[in-house]
This record gives C-alpha cells, structure tokens and sequence, in this order.
C-alpha cells in the first residue's frame, strides 16, 4: 500500500522532470519509478504502523505549519541581518548553549522541531540525545523564543486525533 | 527584465567575496567548509539566473538541482569526517583546532 | 499583466539578494564559528526561497505546461535547500562541537543553560521543574572565560 | 617546499596562459574547429541521421562510440586499480567488530537523507534516460546515482549501503555495464554490420534505422550508467575505509 503511494509520488516526479508525454519516455518513467521503488521504498515513512486516514490529516495540517514556518523564518532573517549590519554588534549578541526537553515522543517530531529551531530566530540545534535538545542560541530573546508554541504546534501537526 | 537579472547574478557573484575572504582567512577548518557550502548553495541559484539570462532555464535547472543535491552530500561528508577525526585532536580543548 | 509579474520577480530576486548581504556580511564580522554559522545557515536559506520564488515567478510569466513544469522544478530547488541547509549547518557546528571548539559566550553565559520542559501542554512529567533556569557549571570554564566577549 | 610549489605553479600557470594566445578568437567560425569538413556534418546531420536533438549526446555515444566505449573501460580499470592498491583484506577479520561503530551521521542527517535519496535516485535515472533531450546521459546520471549511495553510506552509515550494493555486487555491476556496451556492439556485428554501427539493428527495433540508432544510445548509456554508478561506490567505499570496507567515513 505505501510502496503504491511511493510509486506515484515518483511518477509524478518523473513526469514533472521530464516533461515529455509520449508513451516512450512515461514508459521509461514507470520501468525508473518500479526500480527506484524497489531499491528505496524502505526510507520514505520509516512509521507504517499508522492508518491512511491520519496521515491525510497530517498532510492537511503540514501546509499551515508551513506558512507559520516562513514566516518565522522571515523574521529570523530580519533579525540577523539587523544584527550584522549594526555596529555595536557585540552588544547584541549573547551566544549562549541551551539545553530543553521538548516532550515530543516520535523521531519525526523531533526532526521536524529540529529544523524549524535551526531554521527560525537566532537559534540552532547542537545535539539530540533522546528527549534531550542542545541548543545553540545568538541572543536572550532567541533563547527564550525557544519556549514558545513550537512544539505545541508541531505536536498537533502529528497528533492522531 | 535581462538587464535587472544581470545585474542580480553581478551582485551575487559580488557579495560571494566576502565569503572567500572567509575560506582563506578561516581561521577554523569548520568556518571554511560553512564558507564553501554557503556559496555552493548560491552557485544553485546563480546557474538558474545563467539559464533565464540565455533563454534556457529548462536545461540550467538540471543542473542546479544537481548542484544543491551534490553540495549537501560535501557537507555531509565533512562533517562526517571530523567527527571521525575527531581522536586526532585529542581531547576537547580549542588550542589544537585552531588554524588546521 | 506581465509587466506585475515581472515587477513581482524583481522584487522578490532583490530582497533575496539583499538577505545574502546580511549572510555574507554576518559571515565575515560574526566573533566565532558558532554565531557564523548562524548567519549562514539563515541568510543562506531565506534569500535562496525568495531568489528562486522569483525566478520561478519570471518563468511563469509566458504561461504554458513546459514552464510549469519548470517553475515546479525551481521551486524544487527551493525546498531541496530548505530541507538540507538546516541539516547541514546543524552536522557542521556538532562537529566543531565535537571537535572542541569553544563557543564564545557572554560572561554570565558560559556553560549550558538548563530550560527545563517539556513544552507540550498537557505533559504529565517535569513540570514542577520546568522554566526554572538552572546553570550546570562548566568543566572547561577558564577556556570559556578567556573567549568570553 | 610549499614556496617551490608555488613557483612551480605560477611558470606552468604563464605558460599555459602564453599559449592562450595561439587560440582563434572566441566565436570566431573560421577557427579550425568549427571549420573542419568533420564538424560540419556532424552540425548538419546529426538531428537527420539519429533524430537526436542532442548533438553532443549523438557524437558521444554514436558517432565516436568506440571512444565513449574505451572511456567507460577507464573508469573500469581506475575502480578496479583503487581496489587493488587499496584493499586490506587483513581488516575485515571477525575480531574486530568495526560495524558496531559505524552508526551513521545523527537523527537529522538520517531522515533528511530517506527524505531526498528517493528523488536523487529518481533524478539520476531521468539525466541517463533523456541524454537525447537535455545535457545529461550515463556518465552524469551515474555520478548522481553513485553519490546517492555516498549519501546512504554517509548518513546511515557504510553497512546498509552495503546491504544493497556489497563488494561483489558492485563488480558485478560494474563488469555487467561495460558488458552491456560491448555487447550491444557484438549484436551489430551479428547481424551483419560493423561493430558498433547501430542502424543494422532496426530489424529488431521498432522503427527505421534512425529510431534505432537513437534507442541504441540509450542502451549504451545505460551501460555506461552501470559502471560509473558501481565504480563511484566503489572508490568511495575503498578510499574512506582505507580498504577495509567497514566503519564507513
């Protein structure tokens, strides 16, 4: 069932590179797609223990995660570039490691927090030890950022109900 | 329109220089491979505005992806590669790092 | 109709480049390699979305399936380096972690700074010792000291 | 030392920039290579005669296959010279468990990596399958498909990629692909052509000898895809374990 839905997203891919539909180069895409399958089918969904009908909540959900994602990735950007551009930079910045528990339970999750931390105000992640996140953050108000509804939100992204 | 995107892919390569002054001046080896990811990443997007400039994005944008996908893998492998190195060092202190 | 669009691509291409200033700027005046990389790894990401958004927009400016199929592939791009920047700034400041490089933090800083959490509401366990700010001492203080701003 | 390299870079570096000087202008059509009886057929004819778009596709794998063909054997003979030098077959006893050590690269690293590696994959098979279409073909879609399991070994660490591709498989691979070429070429000479000349081959292929001579170069390709994806895993595997081909990177 998943290796299906593997397949079609591959098709879909083949067909947008490539962009030729005529029936000698689809065919090639599906005899690629039918390979690539077999060889990789294994890493996408590492969870197949789940029913379809979450993961058709989660990928409604995924996209207003998104748009919250960019634009908090927006303002991490106003922020470093204001930074950078100050003279008294080094008054602004107070570089400092931070450790968190973030209660999130799947690897996923935690993937996910991982890279909307790096990816959002003056913070990147340093380490995952289990439940455990190391945080390198640029600032206090990054630091404390930390502590905000990320989590919460990504949390119910992935929660099943 | 040809002479705005010129001018952006003027100003990309322009503020590439920067960067370089980074991987010579280091002064850690770390600071120089983020150098060199940096401007892989933006060498991606720079063969896209070589592609409208010649009229031929469909054909630079293989390319790009190409480009992005092989430049996460340099990065990958040299993060890899400290971390093993890593004894090398010997223990956790900055002295030693410093300038290799 | 093309004229919008073409304005569009141009605003966008422009703020981007102007977002790769401030990674490119912050890369050269950051104090060490931890703070560097966070110029990088933002700056980097950001202006690469808004510089393909654009190119993507410009692209789609005479409309048919061909350059659909193309502006669906640059933003291709656009989420490739979303997704490895991230991952790759992160593998690259562990293993400077690893290596020893000391961060340079300010001089109440030093060390790691406990949060506490979790952060999920509704989370049964360590609670009661959650957002307290506890600092762990650290083993190599003197060399934090001697970097410290 | 280093100031006589140096040195020694700079007088290479005046004198091949002297010669530069001896080059026809840039664009210039009166220049010697684009002069030539040879290039002008090849300008005019190509896209008739192969209906391939892709000129340089067509004097790659068509009307220089011997050269592609010996190129592909180069790689061949460069992958199996690494082995040679490199292999320690001494490491690989059972007392010393390198595998245990090989975890990969970290949580980040492993799911961002099952996220893309799929669509790397299906990306190099795309540059192999439409070298007549676009700048592609087997070398550039092998490189890519090769550094996909790079990028397996890399974030998974060297035992899984090697689940897939172990050491005798990638020989296997890698002889298979050249054997592919050389092969298709042996066909043309059964049936009555010369070696190598694909358009005796329509009587088996759809379509006239020009069709055939167009899907016997995705046939090479895929041959050529073959070896340089075997080869690239290959020298990786050998060169980061110091031939002992466990503990990965």
């Amino acid at each position: 069932m998943y290796r299906t839905l593997i397949f079609s997203f591959l098709l879909i891919t083949w067909i947008i590179l490539s962009g030729i539909l005529d029936a000698f180069h689809v065919g090639l895409g599906i005899l690629s797609c039918i390979f690539v399958t077999w060889l990789s089918s294994d890493l996408l969904f590492s969870n197949r223990s789940s029913r379809f009908g979450d993961r058709l909540k989660q990928a409604c959900r995924l996209p207003l995660y998104l748009v919250w994602l960019l634009w908090q990735i927006f303002l991490a950007n106003i922020h470093v570039l204001r930074i950078s551009f100050s003279p008294r930079m080094r008054e602004q910045i107070q570089p400092q490691i931070v450790r968190f528990r973030s209660g999130l339970k799947s690897d996923f999750e935690k993937y996910v927090l991982a890279q909307s931390i790096t990816l959002t105000p003056g913070t990147v992640t340093l380490q995952i030890n289990g439940d455990v996140f190391l945080v390198h953050a640029i600032s206090d108000a990054a630091a404390k950022g930390l502590m905000g509804s990320m989590a919460d939100r990504i949390r119910h992204v992935f929660s099943t109900d | 329109m040809e002479i705005a995107l010129m001018v952006a892919g003027i100003c990309l390569f322009l503020m590439m220089i920067p960067i370089m002054c980074r991987i010579i001046i280091g002064p850690t080896a770390i600071d120089r491979i983020v150098a060199v990811n940096v401007i892989g990443t933006k060498t991606a997007v720079l063969l896209i505005i070589i592609g409208a400039l010649f009229d031929n994005v469909s054909m630079f944008v293989d390319f790009a992806i190409a480009y992005a996908a092989l430049n996460f893998l340099g990065s990958l492998a040299a993060s890899r590669y400290f971390n093993r190195t890593r004894p090398a060092y010997g223990k956790r202190s900055s002295m030693e790092v410093k300038g290799s | 109709m093309d004229e919008i669009l073409n304005g569009l691509s141009i605003i966008l291409i422009f703020s981007g480049l102007i977002f790769f200033m401030g990674a490119s700027v912050g890369l050269m005046r950051f104090p060490d390699f931890y703070t560097r990389m966070h110029a990088a790894g933002k700056g980097d990401t950001l202006s690469t979305i808004l510089i393909t958004a654009g190119m993507a927009v410009q692209v789609l400016s005479h409309f048919d399936v061909v350059s659909l199929f193309v502006a669906i592939k640059i933003i291709a791009i656009a989420v490739l380096i979303m997704l490895t920047s991230p991952t790759s700034t992160h593998l690259l400041m562990k293993a400077g972690y690893d290596d020893g490089i000391d961060p340079v933090t300010s001089s109440d800083k030093d060390g790691i700074i406990d949060l506490g959490g979790p952060f999920i509401k509704g989370s049964q366990s360590g609670d009661s010792e959650s957002k307290v700010k506890k600092k762990i001492p650290s083993k190599k203080k003197s060399a934090a000291r001697r970097n410290s701003v | 030392m280093k100031v006589f390299g140096l040195v020694a870079v700079f007088v290479v570096g005046l004198l091949l920039l002297s010669a530069t000087q001896d080059f026809p202008s840039w664009g210039n059509p009166r220049s010697a290579a684009s002069d030539g009886e040879v290039s002008s057929f090849y300008i005019e004819k190509t896209e008739a005669v192969t209906k391939v778009p892709n000129m340089v596709t067509a004097v790659l794998a068509d009307f220089r296959g011997y050269d592609t063909m010996f190129e592909t054997v180069v790689i061949f003979i460069a992958g199996i010279g690494i082995i040679a030098v490199l292999r320690n077959f001494e490491g690989s006893d059972s007392s010393i468990d390198y595998d245990n050590d090989d975890n990969g690269a970290g949580l980040l690293a492993r799911f961002t990596c099952s996220l893309i590696l799929p669509f790397i994959q299906i990306f190099a098979l795309y540059v192999v399958a439409h070298g007549h279409h676009s700048p592609g073909g087997g070398f550039q879609g092998g490189v890519m498909l090769g550094a996909s399991y790079i990028l397996l070994a890399l974030a998974f660490g060297l035992s899984k990629a090697k689940r897939i591709f172990s050491e005798r498989r990638t020989m296997i691979f890698a002889v298979v692909g050249i054997f592919i070429y050389v092969g298709w070429g042996v066909l043309c000479l059964l049936l009555g052509g010369e070696f190598l000349n694909y358009s005796v081959l329509d009587s088996i292929l759809p379509g006239d000898a020009m069709m055939a001579r167009s899907y016997s170069m995705l046939v090479v390709e895929i041959g050529v895809a073959f070896t340089v994806t075997a080869i690239m895993f290959s020298m990786y595997s050998n060169l980061s374990t110091r031939g002992r081909l466990s503990k990965g990177l």
